[in-house]
């Protein structure tokens, strides 16, 4: 291989199909209620970690249903479960337990 | 030597259990810590061993505490282990007696009967026989009535009798058979060879010439041996084992041992195997009474930890409110350990807060007093509102820790088992404590109130903001009027079980409004459902036990109920619409009488300067 | 003339007209109604359930249908082709041949669906597999079945959301308002007929805004794991084997996303009636920027033309859904005999100035 | 794929292309890219059809490069483009035959302007009149090159020697027809088809027996771009594009890529070069990448002229696999060798792309 003094852009349409959404299968059977989400973003607007960082809950669990999962265990990681989130959540979504379960399936699926 | 094949089982068994238990204390004991080892080593020798004793007796063998609660469990319970402790003992006396030495093998006590059938039978033989006769029929009593609990559990003071898992289901099974087989085997012998008394010797008359013969004689001792030998083998890994264990828990306890919240320690190993299953806690557990879930609670957690089975629900669908805590007859920590297990199954669990360190929050400006509203806080602002004006009317110089964005204190995340990981948490609000310079710290939740005493010792004084208030009453810096509102108070669990506040609130309430009784009241108290411990309740679940809590809590009159924690006020108001919920800071800042305004000639001098010299 | 004999001609036989013609004639009037086509109930005839409760709409048609009094006379397959108004009267030329007269005419000529080949990026009648809600709603009605043209159950079913609606480069940019909903219904519908399908929706914003929509939508979420995807469908490509690939933008995730999809469904919108141009020009009514007729007064007096005697009812004065074309045409059987009775014109602006 | 919907939104776009006596604007690139192009397509044009097509020495760029990198004025753009109409109007010719798809846009796009707002008309006419002392007159009609051979295209296929077929299996080669985005894509009442469906390509595969092949990514943009591979920083966006294209249409394994624009075959054709070195990946039937054509060089081919005449050694993806499939004759020898016959020297080998 040789390059030619620059890389070729990454594609970054979410290919739903291929992706592996195995992950996200196993923490919605475990927290049924996150398919009640309609990602208005309350959570991810009074989240603490969230005004501090680029980290943001709504974002993250919807990426991770998309089966976008590369930057998954870096975010999760910065979630301090404080609980205000699942506080206000209008669809009553069980975030605290959505973030404990991201957690299991990302160790066992490593 | 008196030797006949039968004994086998039961030797065996026996040699097995002691085998196994020693191991098991020997493994426990290593986990003992060095300071752990002074405390033993010091009190041993105190009358907190005497105590011990006494409560191994007025525990283990009288069962006082589930007299107390139910007297036929009480007596149920008593009359097993009592009984068979007096089998043991008189049985060992009639043999030294019979064979006239102090020792004999281990099992011929036990089968005193079978080897004691060829020799005459001299008179002082009658009364053994009759005691033993009697405290057989006592322990038969209650093996009776352990097989009617399990159908009728209601007559017995339990709501609900507990699920067994198969292991011990068998062990229990088995340990009903064997006193009903000991009278098998001592009837048809004193029939065959004479012996017994009225029990042994009336039953075994009925069995005359239809059962009892050589071959059923010798039949029934072999089973009398193998149920005792199965019992023995399956008590270490069953409900049975907290037969030993709980006596080595009441030593452990008296020397001055406690549980740990992020340790398995010694002693939690002790308490964790002292749990028999009995079940008296499941009917004080909301999520029983008011959900009908019934897998997660402390017996059938401890229960799927020792069979190694233990599931993420099991694990985390649970209040951890302390309300079992309360009724449990043998004294289990229940969330010291709950919160351990969840610690070492979150152990590896990576968390990265090193964002904390380089956050800029507004500069904390110093103040005698520094005021911690809490993450829950800036979702029920009336309450922060309420401790502004209070500050303001009381003229006490105070500032915020977090008005507008606050680090959490760490505590949910040590509830869900990542007490390592919540560090960096405390070490970052105990900077900003630190840059305030303030002497007092004040918190309206009693969940940041618990986590900064216990768990971040601090060097200035913590104070929850009921006791803060009470203190600025009677020290007749806050003037207040009682209005005529009826309100019930309701102890959240982590301030009044969490921290042993009761008294406080209730007086800050009675002056300003008419304080209600309910039947929950301080200990007793009802958890709002809230509980951030409990990671698998759905929305609607928590609704279910909010409603069910105020329910039980306030009648048609009352119309208000006051709370101290801004997650039992946010998890109460956002279950119904009917009763106002409080805090206690928002009833006494609506019955604030204003200071006085002094007016000068020149300008007017605000009240803080006058007032604080005069007091 | 007695009040009963007066005669009300109703053009188009949708709900609306029916209802306002049951409502009439039990005013007493004398009613005739002219319908382009040979049915009946208007769209309702196309439909296989109802939003929010999944009612059977032949159970509504039957009800409307029973409901009308026996003395309606019915002009089938037929449209208004001339009116001349004298004082009080209207001589209307029915197919260009009969003429009748009526005291008063009610305009109840309901929409059209939009002709989604106009959304050409979607490619409806040019791929195979992409079908639109009407469509849908008629392969329920035939064999409660859902199969795609190749004969198959499909694995993933795409709902499209605003095709033809708030959409300058086909010129409707009003929102159709029942279309989130219906998507919504035929969502559940696919998935109970199709249950292991992966049944996903393309929105730009959902408006359920009816009473139990929401309920709907939750029901669609929780029970029926609808995956809501929030990105206005861009473009719609065909596979070799039929299937189609979905693009469009993932505005909550920041980035594009593409989706395979067996079947594309397209929530066609409404559009104005063929009818509302020529009857506007007819009776010289005047149609709004968005090609419905326009109302008198927004709030006040929906019903009424400006012209004397001529009203309007139902979804020819914008897009909107059964139970408030009902209402509406109630409204207007109310303005008529109202009309009619006093005789003057009298409609409630100038009471109010 | 429900044909009559396709051919329903190809009436709707009807384009009237006049069919003698064009004013030939011949393009910047083309020359470089494809030097046998043009010469093919005048071929074509004279001898084949027998049409008549000035080629004017002084006629100069459309300034299309500058404008789509933004570095000049329109006035100047509007004068450039009048220049040529008045050399057009002088040499006595009203129909204007721009051979690249970027001058079409611009002339399409000035001649809206100037409809839509006459006062900047005038100030091009001014401007021309100042710089050169030159007058000019509006084309009666605008058509691209591939317009014209589009018209043709069935004289063309009559005297055709070769037909888009498979020789060997006799089944229609599958092609795949990409449209240079200023063709359509602005003005799409301008394109034969419009936006969606252009059918000037796709038309010319099915009269010369082709079968065209509708791939998920077919409206793509090839990756030209101007700014996007001018700069080295951008070049990486440039090949993501053709690479999305290829990615979209492997799957489909098309014989043949044939383009109406001198920039798209150019980079599809370079491009597979330079994915296969960065990435190792190649595109098309074993090893070979897949071929591309211009319009022009596509009918040279199918009236039989030698390959190497048309200039397809020039190509980067090598055209001999094609070429066997149409079943067409070339001589390797004289690949390499200019008119006279002496040897200009081969190419370098790619490392992957396989190449004779």
């Amino acid at each position: 291989m040789n390059h030619f003094g620059f890389t070729i852009n990454k594609d970054n349409t979410i290919d739903y199909d291929n992706n592996d959404r195995s992950l996200a299968n196993e923490v919605l059977s475990h927290e049924p209620s996150l398919y009640r989400c309609i990602q208005c973003g309350s959570c991810a607007g009074t989240c603490t970690a969230g005004s501090f960082t680029d980290y943001n809950f709504r974002k993250m669990h919807l990426l991770m249903r998309r089966g976008e999962i590369q930057h998954l265990r870096l975010a999760v990681e910065k979630c301090i479960l404080c609980g205000k989130c699942q506080l206000i959540c209008p669809r009553g979504v069980n975030t605290r337990n959505v973030i404990r379960q991201i957690r299991i399936a990302l160790d066992k699926m490593n | 030597m008196k030797f006949d094949p039968f004994v086998l089982p039961f030797t065996v068994g026996l040699t097995f259990m002691i085998s196994v238990l020693l191991y098991q204390y020997f493994r426990w004991y290593l986990l003992l810590s060095a300071k752990e080892k002074t405390i033993v080593r010091t009190n041993l020798f105190t009358k907190r061993t005497f105590f011990g004793f006494r409560e191994i007796f007025s525990e283990s063998l009288f069962h006082k505490k589930i007299f107390a609660k139910n007297r036929l469990l009480g007596y149920m319970h008593m009359s097993l282990a009592f009984g068979w402790f007096l089998l043991i003992i008189v049985g060992h006396l009639e043999t030294s007696a019979y064979f006239g030495k102090a020792f004999e093998a281990p099992y011929v006590p036990i089968f005193l009967r079978f080897f004691q059938n060829e020799a005459t039978h001299q008179t002082a033989q009658f009364g053994y026989w009759f005691v033993m006769d009697t405290i057989l029929l006592f322990i038969l009593s209650g093996v009776f009535l352990a097989w009617y609990k399990r159908k009728k559990a209601k007559k017995f003071g339990l709501g609900r009798a507990t699920k067994h898992a198969i292991g011990d289901r068998i062990a229990l099974t088995v340990l009903w058979f064997i006193f009903p087989l000991r009278l098998l085997a001592e009837s048809i012998t004193s029939i065959l060879y004479g012996g017994g008394s009225y029990l042994t010797f009336g039953l075994g008359s009925l069995m005359e010439g239809t059962i009892a013969n050589e071959h059923t004689f010798y039949f029934s001792w072999w089973a009398y041996s193998i149920s005792l030998g199965l019992f023995f083998i399956f008590l270490p890994f069953s409900r049975y084992m907290h037969i030993p264990t709980e006596i080595g828990l009441i030593m452990l306890r008296n020397w001055g041992l406690k549980t740990e919240k992020n340790k398995m320690s010694c002693i939690s190993q002790f308490e964790l195997h002292s749990c028999s299953s009995c079940g008296i806690c499941l009917d004080t557990c909301q999520l029983t009474t008011d959900l009908n879930s019934c897998y997660s609670q402390a017996p059938y957690l401890y229960k799927s930890v020792r069979n190694a089975n233990l599931t993420d629900a099991k694990l985390n669908d649970c209040l951890m409110c302390g309300r079992c805590e309360l009724s449990c007859v043998v004294g289990i920590s229940n969330n010291n350990l709950r919160q351990s297990i969840r610690n070492k199954v979150s152990n590896k669990t990576e968390s990265n807060l090193n964002y904390l360190n380089d956050i800029k929050l507004q500069p904390i400006n110093k103040a005698d007093v520094i005021y911690f509203a809490g993450c829950m806080s800036h979702l029920t602002p009336g309450i922060k509102r309420a401790m502004e004006s209070i500050f303001k009317a009381a003229s006490v110089n105070f500032s915020h820790l977090d008005q507008y964005e606050s680090v959490c204190c760490g505590r949910p995340m040590m509830l869900a088992g990542m007490t390592k990981q919540a560090l960096p948490l405390i070490n970052k609000n105990k900077d900003l404590i630190a840059q305030s310079g303030a002497k007092i710290l004040v918190t309206s939740c009693p969940i940041c109130y618990k986590v900064f005493k216990e768990d971040y010792n601090l060097d200035i004084e913590v104070v929850h903001h009921t006791t803060y208030l009470q203190n600025l009453i009677d020290s007749g810096k806050l003037r207040l009027q009682k209005s005529e509102m009826k309100v019930v108070y309701h102890d959240p669990c982590e301030l009044g079980r969490g921290s042993g506040i009761y008294e406080a609130p209730r007086q800050v309430i009675k002056r300003v409004a008419s304080l209600k009784k309910t039947d929950y009241e301080k200990e007793q108290a009802l958890c709002c459902g809230g509980s951030l411990a409990n990671t698998i309740l759905t929305s609607s679940e928590r609704n279910i036990l909010a409603n069910a809590a105020l329910k039980k809590m306030t009648n048609d009159k009352i119309h208000t109920v006051v709370t101290a924690c801004p997650l039992c006020k946010k998890t109460f108001a956002s279950a119904q619409k009917e009763i106002a919920i409080k805090d206690i800071a928002e009833i006494v800042e609506m019955n604030l009488i204003p200071m006085k305004v002094i007016r000068t000639k020149s300008k007017k001098v605000p009240s803080e300067l006058l007032l604080n010299n005069n007091i | 003339m007695k009040e009963t004999e007066k005669h009300i001609l109703i053009v188009g036989a949708g709900p609306a007209g029916i209802e306002a013609a049951e409502h009439l004639s039990d005013l007493g009037y004398q009613i005739s109604i002219v319908e382009k086509d040979e049915a009946i109930g208007g769209k309702l005839n196309n439909w296989h359930q109802l939003f929010p409760d999944h009612r059977p709409a032949k159970e509504v048609l039957s009800h409307l249908v029973n409901k009308l009094p026996k003395n309606v006379k019915f002009y089938l397959n037929s449209t208004v082709t001339k009116t001349i108004k004298e004082e009080n009267l209207f001589n209307v030329e029915i197919n260009g041949k009969t003429k009748i007269q009526c005291d008063s005419i009610l305009l109840t000529v309901g929409f059209d669906v939009f002709d989604a080949r106009i959304k050409e990026e979607y490619g409806y009648g040019i791929y195979d597999n992409v079908v639109t809600s009407a469509d849908l709603e008629h392969i329920f009605n035939q064999n409660n079945k859902i199969l795609t043209t190749q004969g198959k159950i499909p694995k993933k079913i795409a709902f499209i959301n605003c095709v033809g609606s708030r959409d300058e480069k086909v010129g409707n940019l009003y929102c159709s308002s029942v279309c989130c909903v219906t998507g919504v219904k035929q969502a559940i519908e696919a998935k109970q007929m199709a249950p292991d399908a992966e049944v996903f929706m393309f929105y730009m914003d959902i408006r359920m805004y009816g009473r139990f929509y929401e309920d709907l939508y939750l029901e669609a979420q929780e029970k029926y794991h609808v995956q809501f995807i929030r990105g206005r469908l861009s473009e719609v490509a065909e596979l070799q084997d039929g299937s189609l690939l979905l693009k469009a933008d993932d505005t909550l995730a920041g980035c594009p996303i593409k989706v395979h999809a067996d079947l594309v469904v397209l929530l066609i919108g409404f559009v104005p009636a063929a009818s509302c141009n020529s009857l506007s020009k007819m009776l010289n009514i005047e149609c709004a920027k968005d090609g419905f007729f326009a109302p008198c007064d927004v709030h006040i007096d929906r019903n009424s033309t400006g012209t004397e005697g001529i009203y309007m009812a139902g979804a020819c004065t914008g897009p909107k859904n059964l139970e408030a074309s009902l209402a509406d045409a109630r409204s207007a059987a109310l303005k008529i005999h109202y009309h009619l009775v006093h005789g003057k014109a009298t409609n409630l602006i100038n009471e109010l100035s | 794929m429900i044909l009559e919907g396709k051919k329903r939104v190809w009436n709707e776009y009807q384009k009237e292309i006049a069919d003698d006596k064009y004013f030939y604007a011949r393009s910047c690139i083309r020359q470089n890219f494809f030097p046998g192009a043009e010469k093919t397509f005048l071929q074509i044009m004279r001898n084949e059809l027998g049409k008549e097509v000035y080629d004017d020495p002084k006629h100069t760029t459309c300034t299309g490069i500058a404008y789509h990198t933004d570095i000049i004025p329109l006035e100047t753009i509007m004068t450039v483009v009048a220049r040529q109409f008045s050399l057009m109007s002088e040499s006595g010719y009203e129909n204007y035959v721009p051979s690249c798809i970027t001058s079409f846009g611009i002339y399409t796009e000035i001649l809206e302007l100037w409809e839509h707002n006459p006062e900047l008309e005038e100030k091009a006419r001014d401007f021309l009149y100042k710089s050169t002392k030159r007058e000019f007159k509006k084309p009666k009609n605008l058509a691209h090159a591939s317009d014209v051979i589009f018209k043709f295209r069935n004289e063309i296929a009559q005297k055709a020697k070769h037909r888009l077929v498979n020789c060997n299996t006799g089944e229609p080669l599958r092609v795949i027809e990409h449209i240079g985005c200023h063709y359509a894509r602005m003005f799409p009442h301008k394109g034969v088809g419009g936006a969606e469906y252009p059918y000037v390509l796709a038309g010319l595969a099915e009269s010369f027996g082709g079968e065209v092949v509708d791939y998920p990514e077919r409206r793509t943009c090839c990756g030209f771009g101007f700014r996007q591979y001018l700069v080295q920083a951008n070049r990486g966006y440039s090949v993501a594009c053709s690479k999305r294209k290829f990615e979209s249409m492997a799957p489909f394994n098309p014989d043949v890529i044939i383009t109406n624009c001198p920039g798209c075959p150019y980079f599809l054709d370079r491009w597979q070069y330079v994915i296969s070195e960065m990435e190792g990946k190649i595109y098309g039937q074993n090893g070979h990448g897949i071929p591309v054509l211009t319009f022009e060089e596509l009918a040279g081919l199918m009236m039989g002229y030698n390959p190497w005449d048309i200039g397809l050694q020039m190509h980067q993806i090598s055209i001999e696999p094609l070429l066997d499939k149409i079943g067409i004759e070339y001589n390797m020898h004289n690949k390499y060798c200019d008119a006279e016959g002496n040897f200009m020297g081969k190419p370098e080998i790619p490392e992957l792309v396989k190449f004779y």
